[in-house]
């Protein structure tokens, strides 16, 4: 079992160079390998989570596969990885979705295919990594490391501005990742000082019970790190330009998972690591959320870049995850998870989409379309279903991720999850907006092109298919998820219960107890 | 004691000056030799013989030699200024503080029981016997130390073969 | 039988599905076959549903189906689950057996259109999504319906996409709604947190329990509920997007925008009227939205060109009666006043749109007149829908369930006498606009040469639904007329009587419903006076360019749309078109902060040696400065 | 003792060097100049042997002396070269790589 | 002088007998490759001697020089780069020191200045800091002017020069106030001094203040760093790759014994300085690379901004700090020998290859080249996997650790400042071939896709290091944390 772990992150590693390698048998050898590849290790995450749910009745901190290796002992960093429920569903959603971004890409990536596929890989396995990785310091190494394949995507392959935007993309990300890093290493050395031996593993951290001070900053630094990434704003700003300019693959990734590693550090790290500030930081986060929710549709409704409209659009629905992680409720995480799963697969198809349009009309400006619904009709009807997925119609996964997200955080943030609905009737705006910009008039582009292919096509029924029945029936992921998230309630229950007694200096004296392993 | 001190200050100081603000390289060079001495003597007053003789020796001899060789291998650059060099106000001022040092030193001579003489050999011991002991990797790393000056002031010093055939 | 309940909303929406996935590959016919043959099948299974319901009926009042667990999580059990009562079945019956009509009639009407698979493949989802709006058991689900059924005439009125304002109607209409919908979705989250549950009966039944009459919470909810019901109803103040909506295909306008969909508000509010009765002051205030609703849409109506437009504005003007009924606590007479209205409305519009089919697309009832003898189907058919709708005493359901409405008006404790007279009003000015479109169209000359009478297909909804509209009304008489009670008794198992006011009998019934009466005719005949040609005033009536202010005031819905407008469309689009990302600047603001740093440092790289020389003394001075002091 | 007021001596020479350095253009006065802070740090070493009655303050001067010696050797060495290269001594002028 | 301190001395003993073997070997036959490899096994040996030293360490021979377990580590270090540095030299003189006269002293000269450094290492009193310091700074100032024909490499060995006496001046005569002050030259007796007083005199501190500076000038620390860009761009590039590494270890290799045996990190105005320091050099260096089109430059701008990171860990003190200096120092030197490597070699093959836009899809045409260099940028930008990451990451830990929050947050946020120049130079690696120049360009490309040996072999190994630091670092932590306990030891051992 615990190598399986290791396969499930190596196996696209390892694959990377063999497609590099394999664009010289073929065209599409490394198409091919980057599939089964991926392939392999959803077969492998669906046996892993099957184990799962046959040995279910672990409970309470208990993996259902470790494993455990030292690292670098002088700072206490092991190779620890863990797997649980909303790791298997993520590593499914990560292997999906590589699938699709491949399929995207199979027409629109005509040079150095090798290499493209090889950086898919790469950065796939870094998500993965993200998603396994129990020690945070293995955690924060696999967080980076997705980032120099994205960024080579973007760079390679992307579209004019693709300088600019993955300046952009690579510095806030970064900027991010190394207040983490701070708030990580401080998290370790407190364990230290509490212990005498420094610790970045998860579990030792979850035991160190803070002062609130310190733990209110350290939060912060943590969801500052994680909101980059999802992203919130103020820090979403690199997320259009990225997402408008990356080759459609690359975007498809980009938004369909690596805004869920954001969300996933919410869940899994900055939520269970930090009880004592959950109260203090919460609304906080929760109205920034709601700020995103609201702001992003304001703007996503502004553009005429359809790319840039879905990444806006793609904020938004991030917001409603912020909303929920911090709501404090186990229905609110659930529909986060929901949410999750859904917006990865909806994204995935509405980039996929615009990227199609972009490649046969080589424009993204909505100004110029028009009436396309005569001319490429699958395309139209496609794009018609993940609008109402975006818009959160009933049926589809997103409307059960918002949902149970709106009906958890309702108790605790009533106005806020007022104001959060509106973002629904902004999200009818601008996805309605953008099938009437697009499909509906008069056609202002009178070459025709051609239809979506069969494989295209026959994905993006997939994942229509996909969203309906996650749409109609969410236990799929809930079930696999539910163990997780009530440990993570009964966790912030506990710890916010414990009184501390604020102190005056820097790092020494902000451990008050530690219920750390040794010694 | 203190007085000459004193007026061996007030030299070097007036030929520093003199040495920073004069614009002609070989005067300057002068009011250099001139610092020199002058420091030499004060080493002389703070017991620092030994130290006193080399500064005359090696710095007022040897490196400003080389300064002056300098100065006249850069000829082309310094032509114009030939004729000033050898006006006569160019030696007043550092023969005056010259004189003023020389007279110190005549006095120093003159009034013979001055307290450094008298220590003044077993001090050159003790430092021989630093030098050789204690010391004895610094001497060997100074050696090293003139090895690049050498090999440096070779490689950079020397012309080209070639452009010194088309000179 | 009625395990099957689950197929009824199933079977539509396994038409929409085949329609959807390979509706490219097949015939017209099949299409055809498909899309009426789902609806169809749906109604089949309803009238098996139905005898099995009534079999065991009143013993067992409701039946209750779980499919499956929707969402079963920390706290949340939903369930795709069905409710079947007398009022689901009365909706389901309507929706499938009407759906039917229309979906047949369309197989006509839309033959020569592209998109024909398209089409039907909407309308049975719009079918299906309608019936799981009526069957939900729980809100949640409702929601789903209620959210679809919006997707549908979404879809529908933008049906033909290469109309740009076809698409902005659709998208008006949408987006108005979602409004109501989202207001619906937070009266949702409030009575989860309340009471941990989404199932409609445990929902009302904890409700009356813990929320005393008129409690704030109550209040907000029926408020929400009530938001989210006039935005699906366009009633006031969501009501604009209804008469743009006109922009679809016939059939669907008597489908969703008359028949079935806007009607779902009723449903909700019927539904959920035990919390509707916690909030008297929102009842009351139902009322009088419904009547300034139907007062406005009436005269609206009153001036309109465009033949659909009129029926659009009818079509608001009776749900606004519905509204008043449920104000006034009149649950069965809203509902029956659904039913006729269903059967009338449908009817109009099907004939409507035989029109508009034989007149090569023209709507506007000033190019029409003396189509009598060339559609005498269509001019029968047409003709008892005005009258029943406007009430023609005895003969037409109309009348029946308008008297009805207007005598719980009248005798109702929730009611005032000044609602009853505007109702009234209301009922003289509903005759007045029907008969101004049967003179107008009908009579006088012929402006537009039509092309014929429609085929069989066209020609036997109309006749099946005229013949409705003539005798729906007979399930339920008054005490003073026949006295039958069918109806009311029916649906007394599902929904609270209607309360009287002490002192009403029959005489004072009788009194009311010679007013009704005298108001229809007077209506009626005003109608002729003004329109008919060769009347009185008939003559002044071809005018079109009416220009005077207070007319174009009326053809604009009051000047909502204007008003709205101003309001909010323009400041929200000069809000999207100005706006950058004011974050971003700001981070771009930060970029050239860092880029004129660099050109200001970069000076300081003279490359003078003495310059940098100075800097180290500058720099050790400073640090002497600073520390060695 | 002297040894205080040789340490001011010192420090003045190093100030007079330091001011030559920064106002000299010519590169040979700026080398000059520095020989004047070599030789005040030399001072200083002595002042500070003599007030400890130690002859490490002169073993140093030793090594300073030698320092000064090869480093003059390469100085100049550098100097006749840039004179070849860019025919003039001025050190303002060496500015070919900047910014 | 008794027979275990020439074990312990063996190192440097080795190395200055080598000079003079290879001086007399130029004196006898003058051929480049022959004093190249020459010069590689002098390196070597010296290199082979560590170990032999590392048994009598830690070990005090006389007062001036102390051989333990870090000089050891440092002059490893040292001596390592200097062997990639001769290695990839030789291609380099050959292509671009055309006149046959005289290439061979610059062997020496590399030596002569590795011998300084050694020398710093180990030292322990002023004389030998001062001698180990002039050594390598005038070996180096006729290292930068060994091109004597061009007028870049002249006006940066002038520059050198001149302020490289400026340091040294300043650094003799803060020595000789420290002198004056507290009357010993040990750093030991200086420290021990220091821990007498109640107050520190004024003078003192003002001595202190002067060495530091002379340091911080050959550190390159801001606001002392104005020559590090011109001396940078003018020296040939594998000399700008040895001041970058080799120098800067030495420099620092000694600071961090001053600091130890001194204590002066105990100080609160040196704490307050070096913070300055830190910070200024960092947001200078980085800003001023910002736009930078000089490679080279480049470079040299990010070495001020490197070393500033380099005082937030040094400032954290005690060992965490020595430790977290030394292993970001290891991993600069070997991140800059990458970086500087693979621009020596792209020049070798003619002409400078300085500017950013040389390296212009690089990628596609030379993918080994290029790919070291991303490699090196990725680590300089402190990205996982490279060494770079877990550099950062020490001094982060230890500025952390100290409490020192302000300096951590200006660290991370130069770090952010300083991906988008690196940036720059990676995507330009990435761009693509601009046309015109591809064309002609095929044939020369095949005939330079061939790298002597040389260069892959120290490119090689440069990479592996950059890895394995970057993947696996443990035992290279637990190598310095002996170096650095044995550091203490010292301190702790003296009476």
């Amino acid at each position: 079992m615990a190598m399986a772990l290791w396969l499930l992150i190596l196996i696209p590693i390892l694959a990377a160079p063999i497609a590099w390698m394999g664009q010289q048998w073929s065209r599409h050898a490394p198409r091919w390998i980057v599939l089964g590849a991926l392939a392999i290790d959803f077969i492998l995450a669906l046996w892993l989570g099957g184990q799962h749910s046959a040995g279910q009745a672990s409970g309470h901190g208990a993996w259902l596969a470790e494993s455990h290796t030292s690292w670098i002992p002088r700072w206490g960093i092991s190779l620890h990885l863990g797997l649980d429920g909303l790791s298997v569903v993520l590593i499914l959603l990560t292997a999906f979705v590589g699938i699709v971004a491949t399929i995207a890409s199979w027409t629109e990536i005509q040079s150095r295919v090798g290499l493209f596929h090889c950086q898919v890989l790469l950065a796939l396995g870094g998500v993965i990594g993200v998603f396994l990785a129990i020690d945070l310091f293995l955690f924060f190494f696999f967080w980076e490391l997705m980032l120099i394949p994205m960024y080579l995507l973007i760079v390679i392959w992307g579209h004019a501005q693709r300088r600019h935007a993955s300046f952009k993309f690579f510095l806030f990300t970064q900027a991010g990742s190394l207040v983490l890093l701070v708030a990580i290493v401080a998290l370790a050395l407190l364990h230290q000082q509490a212990t005498g031996r420094p610790s970045f593993d998860y579990a030792d951290l979850m035991g160190l019970t803070l002062t609130s001070e310190m733990a209110r900053w350290l939060m912060l630094a943590f969801l500052i790190g994680f909101l980059v990434k999802l992203p919130a704003p103020p820090f979403h700003t690199w997320l259009p330009d990225t997402y408008a300019e990356a080759p459609t693959g690359a975007t498809i990734i980009l938004a369909g998972i690596l805004a869920k590693t954001g969300a996933y550090g919410l869940l899994r790290f900055t939520l269970p690591l930090f009880p004592e500030a959950l109260n203090e930081v919460a609304p906080i986060a929760m109205g920034l959320g709601v700020v995103g929710i609201l702001y992003a549709a304001v703007l996503a409704c502004a553009q005429t870049d359809i790319k840039r409209l879905v990444a806006y659009s793609s904020i938004s629905h991030m917001g409603f995850i912020l909303l929920g992680a911090f709501a404090g409720t186990e229905l609110a995480l659930q529909g986060v998870m929901m949410q999750m799963v859904a917006h990865g697969l909806s994204t995935a198809g509405l980039f996929l989409l615009a990227g199609a349009l972009e490649e046969r009309y080589q424009t993204r400006n909505m100004g110029q379309m028009g009436g396309l619904w005569s001319v490429t009709p699958r395309l139209a009807t496609m794009t018609l279903f993940f609008a109402c997925a975006s818009l959160g119609l009933p049926g589809l996964a997103n409307f059960i991720g918002e949902f149970l997200v709106l009906f958890g955080s309702y108790a605790t943030q009533p106005v806020m999850i007022i104001l959060a609905s509106l973002g629904m009737v902004m999200a009818a705006i601008y996805s309605l907006g953008m099938m009437q910009r697009t499909f509906f008039g008069r056609q202002q582009d009178t070459r025709t092109a051609s239809d979506l292919s069969n494989v295209a096509f026959g994905t993006l029924l997939f994942i229509a298919g996909l969203q309906i029945w996650l749409g109609l029936y969410p236990k799929a992921v809930l079930t696999t998820t539910k163990p997780v998230m009530e440990q993570l309630i009964q966790h912030a229950l506990v710890s916010a219960n414990t009184i501390h007694v604020p102190s005056e200096s820097l790092l020494s004296s902000h451990i008050v107890t530690s219920q750390g392993s040794t010694p | 004691m203190e007085m000459l001190f004193y007026i061996a200050a007030a030299v070097t100081v007036l030929a520093t000056l003199r040495v920073i603000t004069h614009v002609h390289a070989v005067h300057a060079l002068l009011y250099l030799v001139v610092t020199l001495i002058a420091l030499s003597l004060i080493f002389y007053l703070l017991g620092a013989q030994f130290a006193a003789a080399l500064e005359i020796i090696i710095y007022g001899g040897a490196i400003m030699v080389l300064f002056i060789f300098v100065v006249m291998l850069l000829g082309p650059l310094a032509v114009e200024q030939e004729r000033t060099w050898f006006s006569l106000s160019a030696w007043v001022g550092p023969s005056i503080l010259a004189l003023v040092l020389l007279g110190e030193v005549g006095y120093l001579i003159a009034s013979g029981d001055h307290p450094t003489m008298a220590v003044a050999e077993p001090r050159q011991k003790a430092i021989s016997i630093a030098l050789y002991g204690p010391y004895i990797i610094g001497v060997e790393l100074a050696s090293m130390l003139l090895l690049p000056g050498l090999i440096g002031a070779y490689h950079l010093g020397r012309r080209l073969s070639s452009e010194a055939r088309s000179c | 039988m009625l395990s099957l309940l689950w197929l009824i909303p199933v079977l539509p929406l396994a038409g929409f599905l085949l329609l959807a996935l390979c509706g490219g590959r097949l015939s017209r016919q099949h299409i055809a076959w498909v899309g009426c043959g789902s609806v169809g099948a749906a109604a089949v299974t309803t009238a098996l549903v139905a005898i099995d319901f009534f079999s065991l009926f009143p013993a067992r009042e409701f039946y209750q189906q779980t499919s499956w667990n929707w969402i079963d999580t920390s706290g949340m059990t939903v369930g795709i689950s069905w409710y079947l009562d007398a009022l689901s079945l009365l909706m389901v019956a309507v929706i499938t057996g009407i759906g039917f009509l229309i979906h047949l009639y369309s197989a006509e009407y839309m033959a020569h259109d592209d998109g024909y698979a398209r089409f039907f493949a909407y309308m049975n989802l719009f079918v299906a999504a309608m019936l799981t709006l009526v069957l939900a058991d729980n809100l949640l689900l409702l929601y789903l319906g209620w959210e679809g059924v919006g997707l549908c005439s979404y879809l529908l009125i933008g049906f033909w996409y290469r109309e740009p304002e076809y698409g902005t109607a659709a998208q008006k209409a949408f987006i108005v709604t979602r409004i109501g919908d989202t207001a619906l979705a937070i009266g949702l989250f409030i009575l989860f947190t309340q009471f941990k549950t989404l199932s409609i009966q445990q929902v009302q039944s904890l409700a009356t329990g813990a929320w005393p009459v008129g409690s704030n919470l109550a209040m907000i909810v029926a408020v929400l509920f009530l938001i989210g019901a006039v935005g699906k109803s366009a009633q006031l103040p969501l009501q604009v997007w209804l008469p743009d909506a006109m922009a679809g295909p016939t059939p669907v306008s008597a489908l969703i925008h008359a028949a079935t969909m806007v009607t779902a508000g009723v449903y909700l509010i019927a539904r959920m009227h035990h919390l509707f009765e916690l909030a008297p002051m929102v009842q009351e205030g139902i009322a009088v939205l419904g009547l300034v609703t139907l007062l406005l849409a009436a005269t609206s109506a009153l001036v309109q060109q465009d033949i659909k437009r009129v029926l659009a504005y009818s079509t608001m003007s009776q749900i606004g009666y519905m509204f008043l009924a449920l104000g006034v606590g009149a649950w069965p007479a809203a509902l029956f006043h659904f039913l006729t209205h269903s059967c009338f409305k449908a009817l109009l519009f099907l004939a409507a749109g035989s029109v508009i089919h034989s007149l090569h697309h023209e709507q506007n009832i000033f190019k029409m007149g003396g189509l009598r003898r060339h559609l005498p189907w269509t001019f029968w058919t047409f003709l008892i829908g005005a009258a029943a709708m406007s009430g023609v005493p005895l003969i037409t359901s109309g009348f029946y369930s308008k008297d009805w409405i207007l005598w719980s008006v009248w005798s109702s404790p929730l009611s005032h006498r000044w609602i009853w007279f505007g109702a009234l009003l209301g009922a003289m000015l509903t005759g007045l606009y029907s008969f101004r479109l049967i003179f107008r169209v009908f009579f006088g000359e012929v402006r537009t040469q039509p092309t014929g009478e429609s085929g069989l297909a066209m020609r036997l909804p109309l006749v099946v639904l005229a013949f409705l509209a003539l005798t729906v009304g007979f399930l339920e008489m008054p005490h003073t007329l026949g006295n039958v009670t069918l109806f009311s008794h029916y649906l007394s198992h599902a929904l609270p009587t209607t309360a009287l006011l002490p002192g009403m009998d029959e005489s004072s019934e009788a009194r009311e419903q010679l007013a009704v009466t005298v108001a229809a005719l007077l209506g009626i005949g005003l109608a002729a006076l003004l329109f008919l040609p060769g009347s009185l005033f008939g003559a002044r009536g071809t005018d079109q360019s009416t220009t005077h202010p207070s007319m174009t005031l009326l053809q604009g819905g009051w000047g909502f749309d204007r008003l709205y407008d101003r309001l909010f469309v323009q400041p929200w689009f000069a809000i999207t078109r100005n706006s950058s990302d004011m974050v971003d600047r700001g981070y771009e603001w930060l970029a050239v902060c860092a880029e004129s740093c660099h050109g200001w440092l970069s000076h300081t790289q003279t490359g003078q040696v003495r310059w940098y020389a100075a800097s180290i003394a500058v720099g050790t001075l400073m640090l002497l400065g600073l520390f060695a002091m | 003792m002297l040894s205080t007021p040789a340490l001011v001596l010192a420090i003045i020479l190093f100030g007079l060097g330091l001011i030559g350095l920064l106002s000299r253009r010519n590169i040979l006065y700026m080398l000059l100049s520095l020989e004047i802070m070599l030789n005040a740090a030399a001072l200083a070493f002595i002042a500070g042997g003599a007030r400890w009655g130690q002859v490490d303050g002169e073993i140093m001067f030793l090594f300073i002396l030698t320092l000064a010696a090869a480093e003059v050797s390469v100085a100049l060495g550098i100097v006749l070269q840039l004179s070849h290269r860019f025919r003039t001594l001025d050190a303002d002028a060496f500015c070919e790589m900047r910014g | 002088m008794i027979l275990q301190d020439f074990i312990a001395l063996s190192p440097i003993l080795d190395l200055g007998a080598f000079c003079l073997v290879t001086m007399l070997a130029i004196a006898f036959r003058r051929n480049h490759a022959r004093i190249a490899v020459c010069a590689f096994l002098s390196c070597l040996f010296t290199l082979a001697t560590l170990p032999w030293a590392a048994t009598v360490a830690p070990r005090a021979v006389t007062t001036l020089l102390v051989v333990d377990g870090h000089a050891l580590l440092y002059m490893g270090l040292i001596l390592s780069a200097t062997m990639v540095i001769v290695a990839l030299s030789y291609r380099y003189l050959n292509s671009q020191f055309h006149e046959q006269d005289g290439v061979e002293e610059y062997y020496l000269l590399l030596l002569l200045a590795t011998f300084g450094g050694l020398v710093l290492t180990t030292a322990a009193h002023f004389v030998s800091f001062f001698l180990g310091f002039e050594l390598l700074g005038l070996s180096l100032c006729s290292l930068i002017g060994y091109l004597r024909t061009r007028r870049n490499p002249l006006e940066a060995a002038v520059k050198y020069l001149l302020l490289s006496i400026t340091a040294s001046a300043f650094l003799l005569f803060g020595l000789a106030l420290l002198y004056f002050e507290s009357g010993a030259m040990t750093f030991h007796e200086v420290g021990v001094s220091v821990k007498q007083w109640q107050t520190v005199p004024a003078l003192w501190l003002g001595g202190l203040i002067l060495v530091l500076v002379g340091i911080a000038l050959k550190l390159g620390l801001a606001p002392f760093h104005m020559w590090i860009p011109d001396v940078y761009q003018g020296a040939p590039t594998p000399i700008t790759t040895y001041i970058a590494t080799v120098s800067k270890a030495a420099v620092m290799a000694l600071l961090l014994r001053l600091a130890t045996e001194v204590g002066i990190l105990e100080l609160p105005p040196v704490v307050h300085l070096f913070s300055l320091l830190a910070v200024v050099s960092m947001v200078t260096g980085n800003v001023l690379a910002l736009l930078q089109e000089n490679v080279k430059r480049l470079l040299a701008y990010s070495s001020i901004a490197h070393f500033g990171y380099v005082l937030v860990a040094l400032l954290a003190g005690g060992p965490p700090a020595a430790e977290a200096v030394t292993f970001y120092v290891i991993v600069y030197c070997a991140m800059s020998l990458g970086a500087f490597g693979v621009v020596t070699v792209y020049s070798s093959e003619g002409g400078d290859k300085d500017r950013v836009e040389d390296y212009q899809g690089l990628f596609w045409t030379r993918p080994w080249l290029a790919g070291m260099l991303a490699l090196s940028l990725l680590s300089l930008a402190g990205i996982p996997v490279t060494a770079g990451f877990i550099g950062k990451f020490y001094a982060i830990t230890a500025g952390v650790d100290a409490g020192l929050w302000w300096l951590v947050l200006a660290l991370i946020g130069n770090s952010v400042v300083s991906l988008y120049y690196y940036l720059r130079l990676f995507v330009t690696l990435f761009g693509e071939v601009a046309v015109q120049e591809a064309l002609p360009q095929q044939g020369t490309v095949q005939r330079s896709e061939f790298v002597s040996w040389t260069a892959v072999c120290s490119l090689g190994f440069v990479a592996s290091i950059i890895l394995v630091l970057g993947i696996y670092p443990e035992p290279l932590i637990q190598l310095i944390r002996e170096s650095v306990s044995n550091l203490l030891m010292v301190v702790a051992q003296r009476p």
